[in-house]
């Protein structure tokens, strides 16, 4: 039914819970929220019929359980589809796409190229979000837990980097290449793509239940990528649109 | 001879497992104006607090102007005394403190006007104008407006005795009212007392230290030890020709200790 | 949602490691406390205004504001003048600091409420400055302070979740971190509250026999 | 270039929502401490059990589990609230169960020669409590009730876990915008200094205009 | 005549804008035994913690057995005392207390040895040997292991006069020893002063409101009143025929409220 829909054409806006991370948000000087995913949001709800997104930074931990809760109508934050993901909520077609990076010393002094890299390492650091991707591929590369250190933003793990209390920090590329133009430090290196690390893809997620929001929302966003404005949207942030375009929902949640 | 205002009648009182008063029984007539004497401990305070509902008996029974303090007759039956009872008898009886106990966030005259307009709904300018005659009688009457903290302890005392005579009881209770005092603080308030003595017809219960002034006060005084009166009688007799073995060692020693008798 | 017993037990061994961070943290941090709290108490009754003002501002300062700031500004911000701490280090200090300010006030209401009398009789008796301290004051003021030290430290057992912050994998961080890759929140946040509960329950039966025992001051 | 006005505009905003739930959070604080104090007081078992209950758990459990709760779980029993809502109602509760710890000592320690000259002019238990016993008392909870707005204040800063765009949350959003850490950071620190600067000034100016006259009830 | 032990000489003291001791001067004979009388507030007690160096003074020169007070001379300089000084000055001189202030965390024995053995380097077994017999001389050798909190108020003055004592001095300072005790307790410390009084040569200064004991205690009665002396003279003379105004009213009221004289 399209009861979630008609709810939120009434009400004139749909609430998304995105993250505190460039260049996937950004947030203005004057507080205005841009970035790709919450721009790409906010031109499908408008052709839905939505006239505004009302978005709400957000903890990546907080985003799941919000949405569960009925918080957020949608997380648009970066949140990459995984099995486990895509049982705990309804992805769209997949966004915005990215593979994983490794920020790291300059000249990779224990030369990490991998997540098992690291594991092989008896002393080798890794620094992630709390619950994000990189952690879980660390751990499931065999990094014990107490050298995947959670670190809780992006400028906390850049900042550990650079006085030495981890070896490597990992991100997506986007996010890694942001932070290093901001911190315009030249004795960082960026490892990217990661080796063997997946390239991910996220997707407006909805909670489970909305799927028939969810189904609407895709028809708009097929049109989107057809016409041509999608690249538009995403591609000044530095995200390819065609590698978003070259895979699927349903290969992306089956995917080990 | 006229009914008893206050029958007391065999009470008993324990604190824990030591008794302070053991089977006491005492008689006071209307009118009647009694002092309480006799060593610390001896459980004068305790009588006056069980008269005024600060404390519960054990056993016993008390009778105020014919009606039971702690018990109520209802079909013939003997029942613990409700609260609706007890604020009842209550009107019958005011106290005076050794520490004055005034509430200190209130004026003079509020402390004395606050019971009679809580309890009785007594208007708030009939409450101020008996005020202020009763703050005249003790002499406080230019300092009506005052915080309690602006005044000696003496004058304190003064405005406590106002308060209570502000519900018009019918007993008034006295309990060590001087020796918190300086000195010479002392004299102003037991002129206050002497006048009401003079004055009024209220019965009067009064616990003290100064032997003078129960000598003066008093139209019978009573000696207490150990949670009994061990000897009763006028002052004069009490004072001068004490027959007791107890009550001559008690003023032996007080007079020893620099008190006039 | 529905509650999952199978799922608490799988991540009891995560929050029980947690735990156990939790604890030390809160133990070395009580060390701290109480010894940053003692330095500030005195340097505050010092007759050296020098050193009485600046050591009152900062400690006014630093309670009246947040703690999870102070973390960031001790982990962050210090290795930027050279100061590089590891994150438990970093915990301790920060909160050993911010509830030493707490403590100075314990002791100085302790001190403060032996009776003036005291300090007049070892007058009296001639003892030295240093002889009314250690015969005199201290024995008398320290007894009634333990309670109210044990206080703050359960308040501050309550606030390390804040470590979490600077990377300390304390008990609300394995919480977080167990929810974050099963998607199941409302367990592991749940449990997390049921052990504060149950520490803070044994703590407060601790409390009141301590408190028994010593006395209360004001 | 870094448009440093335009950041600092927008933790300003942030210290607004800080103020908010401040502000907010302590008259729910207020009205709690009353409430359970009083009934830590009652003559009724079930009243005291409900107060020491309610006391009990908000002070063993830590602040940041009770605001997930109000937040992410109470939705599943039919009740959202907004974000606001979810943190008032987190930090009040929780700084009101300290409250009522304060009201209950201070009403106790008002002197039982106080009580007996109540019962003497034969107030009820309401109008001693109303008229005699709860002015005095107040007065002694004034400084220890600054201090838990202080604290109040404090907690806020935790709030960013549900999403609240308070002052740290801004300062963090910043941060992640400008990669700078230090200003942001010494701008809220300052920030947070200066509200609770603002509220001890507030309740010492308020006790001592209601302790006027009054030196027998601070002893 | 003597030299007098203690010379007093035109001392100001003030509390913010308050004026307690206007230009005072005093002197007391070795052995001579003192009583200060007079009202509330007069600066008797002010006084006695001035000499105990429990407060400063303002202006004046006090001198202790011929030795500057508060003052040192350093090549033929007045300087201001140092810590050393102030010391050494105060083992002439024992304080008693009106609230007692023994250390309530040590026992009986050890309230009275701790000072000599702290300050003057005095063995245990020599502190506790000499403590004995003081606290017999008190009458309190039986309760030397007790804790202060298991006294009575009177049993505590006592332990206090033997501590003040255990350090000889040559002054002894009484601050309204009895006022805090149960009127029945009181004798049984001024039977220990009596004894004092009358066995040792210290001197002593003793202030007091039991005009009793006054009279029978002292060589020579002082009567204050607003910080100044307004009359002084052998108790008969003050007691019986005071000449000043203000002391005759000031004994008026005394006797008015109950105190024998
Ligand atoms: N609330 C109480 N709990 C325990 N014991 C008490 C209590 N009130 C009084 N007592 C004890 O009861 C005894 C009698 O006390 P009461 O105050 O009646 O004596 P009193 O004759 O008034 O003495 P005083 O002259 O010292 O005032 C005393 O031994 C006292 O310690
Ligand atoms: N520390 C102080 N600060 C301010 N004023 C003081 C202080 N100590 C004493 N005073 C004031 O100095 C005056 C004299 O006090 P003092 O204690 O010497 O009087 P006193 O003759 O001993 O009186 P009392 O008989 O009441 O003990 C009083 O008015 C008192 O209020
Ligand atoms: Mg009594
Ligand atoms: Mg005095």
């Amino acid at each position: 039914d399209d009861s979630k829909l008609e709810q939120l054409k009434a009400q004139g806006f749909a609430r998304i819970a995105i993250a505190n991370e460039p260049p996937f948000t950004a947030v203005g000087a004057d507080g205005k929220v841009s970035g790709a995913a919450p721009d790409v949001a906010r031109e499908v709800f408008k052709r839905l019929g939505v006239a505004d997104v009302v978005a709400s930074i957000s903890e990546y931990g907080a985003m799941i359980p919000g949405l569960q809760a009925g918080r957020h109508d949608a997380v648009t934050a970066g949140l990459f589809m995984k099995p486990e993901r895509c049982a705990a909520v309804a992805y769209s077609e997949p966004v915005l796409c990215d593979a994983e990076a490794f920020l790291l010393k300059k000249g990779n002094p224990k030369g990490f190229q991998s997540y098992a890299d690291i594991a092989k390492d008896p002393s080798g650091t890794i620094g992630a979000p709390g619950g994000g991707t990189e952690e879980k591929l660390a751990l499931e590369a065999g990094v014990p837990r107490d050298r995947v250190i959670v670190v809780p933003d992006g400028q906390s793990g850049l900042k550990m980097l650079q006085d030495g209390r981890i070896d490597a920090y990992s991100l997506p590329v986007l996010s890694i290449n942001d932070l290093v133009k901001k911190a315009n430090d030249p004795s960082l290196e960026v490892v990217a793509p990661v080796v063997g690390a997946p390239v991910y893809c996220d997707g407006a997620a909805f909670k489970k239940g909305d799927e028939a929001l969810r189904d609407a929302f895709d028809v708009e966003l097929a049109k989107l990528k057809e016409s041509g404005e999608f690249a538009k949207i995403i591609e000044p942030y530095g995200f390819s649109a065609k590698a978003a375009m070259s895979t699927t929902r349903e290969k992306l949640c089956a995917a080990k | 001879m006229s009914q008893p205002i206050i029958k007391i009648d065999g009470i008993t009182k324990s604190f824990g497992s030591f008794k302070v008063l053991d089977g006491l029984s005492l008689e006071v007539k209307p009118a009647e104006k009694l002092a309480l004497i006799g060593p610390s401990g001896s459980g004068k305070t305790t009588i006056l607090r069980i008269l005024m509902t600060l404390e519960s008996i054990d056993g016993g029974h008390i009778q105020i102007d014919g009606e039971h303090l702690y018990h109520m007759e209802r079909n013939g039956q003997l029942l613990p005394a409700d609260e609706r009872h007890l604020a009842r008898m209550r009107q019958k009886i005011g106290m005076v403190f050794q520490l004055f106990n005034l509430f200190p966030h209130k004026s003079v005259i509020e402390n004395v006007t606050l019971a009679p307009m809580l309890t009785k709904g007594v208007k708030k300018a009939d409450a101020e104008k008996r005020a202020m005659e009763l703050l005249d009688m003790v002499g406080m009457a230019d300092k009506a407006k005052s915080m309690p903290a602006q005044l000696s302890g003496g004058q304190k005392q003064r405005v406590a005795i106002a308060r209570a005579l502000a519900l018009s009881p019918k007993i008034m209770l006295f309990d060590e009212v001087t020796s918190a005092l300086d000195p010479e603080l002392v004299e102003e308030v037991l002129n206050v007392m002497r006048k009401l003595a003079a004055e009024t017809d209220m019965t009067m219960l009064l616990v003290t230290h100064e032997m003078g002034f129960a000598h003066d006060f008093a139209d019978r005084v009573l000696f207490f030890d150990r949670g009994k009166i061990v000897e009763e009688g006028k002052p004069d007799d009490i004072f001068r020709h004490p027959k007791q073995e107890r009550t001559q060692a008690f003023l032996r020693k007080i007079i020893a200790a620099g008190h006039r008798v | 949602m529905e509650w999952d017993w199978d799922f608490v037990w799988q991540i009891m061994p995560t929050l029980i490691q947690g735990v156990k961070i939790t604890i030390l943290a809160t133990l070395l941090g009580s060390v701290l406390a109480a010894v940053v709290g003692l330095g500030i108490a005195l340097a505050r009754r010092s007759p050296n205004k020098l050193l009485s003002r600046p050591v009152g501002f900062l400690a006014e300062f630093i309670r009246g504001t947040p703690l999870l700031v102070q973390l960031y500004f001790i982990f962050y911000v210090l290795p930027d003048i050279g100061i590089t701490l590891s994150p438990m280090v970093a915990g301790v200090i920060g909160l050993g600091l911010h509830y030493g300010t707490y403590t100075a006030e314990v002791y100085r209401a302790g001190i403060d409420n032996v009776p003036r009398g005291q300090w007049e009789a070892a007058k009296a008796c001639n003892l030295s400055a240093r002889q009314t301290w250690t015969q005199i004051i201290l024995p008398q003021a320290l007894p009634p302070m333990i309670p109210a030290l044990a206080n703050y430290f359960i308040a501050m057992f309550k606030e390390t979740p804040l470590l979490s912050a600077i990377t300390v994998l304390e008990l609300m961080n394995q919480a977080k971190s167990v929810a974050n890759s099963s998607y199941r929140y409302v367990e592991p946040i749940t449990m997390v509250g049921v052990f504060f509960l149950v520490i803070s329950l044994i703590s407060v039966f601790a409390l009141r026999w301590l408190e028994r025992r010593y006395g209360r001051i004001g | 270039m870094i448009d440093w006005s335009g950041y600092l505009g927008l933790i300003l905003q942030g210290a607004v929502v800080t103020v908010e739930l401040t502000v907010m959070g302590s008259a729910l604080a207020l009205v709690m401490a009353f409430a359970a104090g009083l009934g830590r007081l009652s003559r009724f078992w079930a009243v005291r059990a409900l107060a020491t209950t309610y006391i009990e758990f908000f002070r063993g459990t830590s602040i940041f589990v009770q605001l997930f709760w109000a937040y992410f779980v109470l939705p599943f029993m039919g009740i959202t609230l907004t974000p606001l809502q979810a943190g008032v109602l987190a930090l009040g509760l929780n700084v009101g169960a300290y409250g009522a710890e304060v009201v209950r000592g201070a009403v106790q320690s008002i002197g039982r020669e106080q009580y007996e000259a109540c019962v003497a002019l034969n107030l009820g238990r309401w109008q001693a409590m109303r008229h005699v016993i709860l002015p005095q008392a107040f007065l002694l909870m004034l400084p220890t009730f600054g201090n838990n707005a202080i604290e109040l204040l404090k907690a806020t800063a935790v709030v960013s876990l549900i999403s609240l765009t308070d002052m740290t949350f801004q300062a963090q959003v910043v941060r992640a915008q400008t990669g700078n850490t230090l200003v942001p950071f010494t701008t809220i620190l300052i920030l947070y200094f200066a509200i609770a600067c603002v509220i001890s000034y507030g309740m010492r100016a308020l006790e001592r205009r209601m302790a006027r006259g009054l030196d027998g009830v601070r002893s």
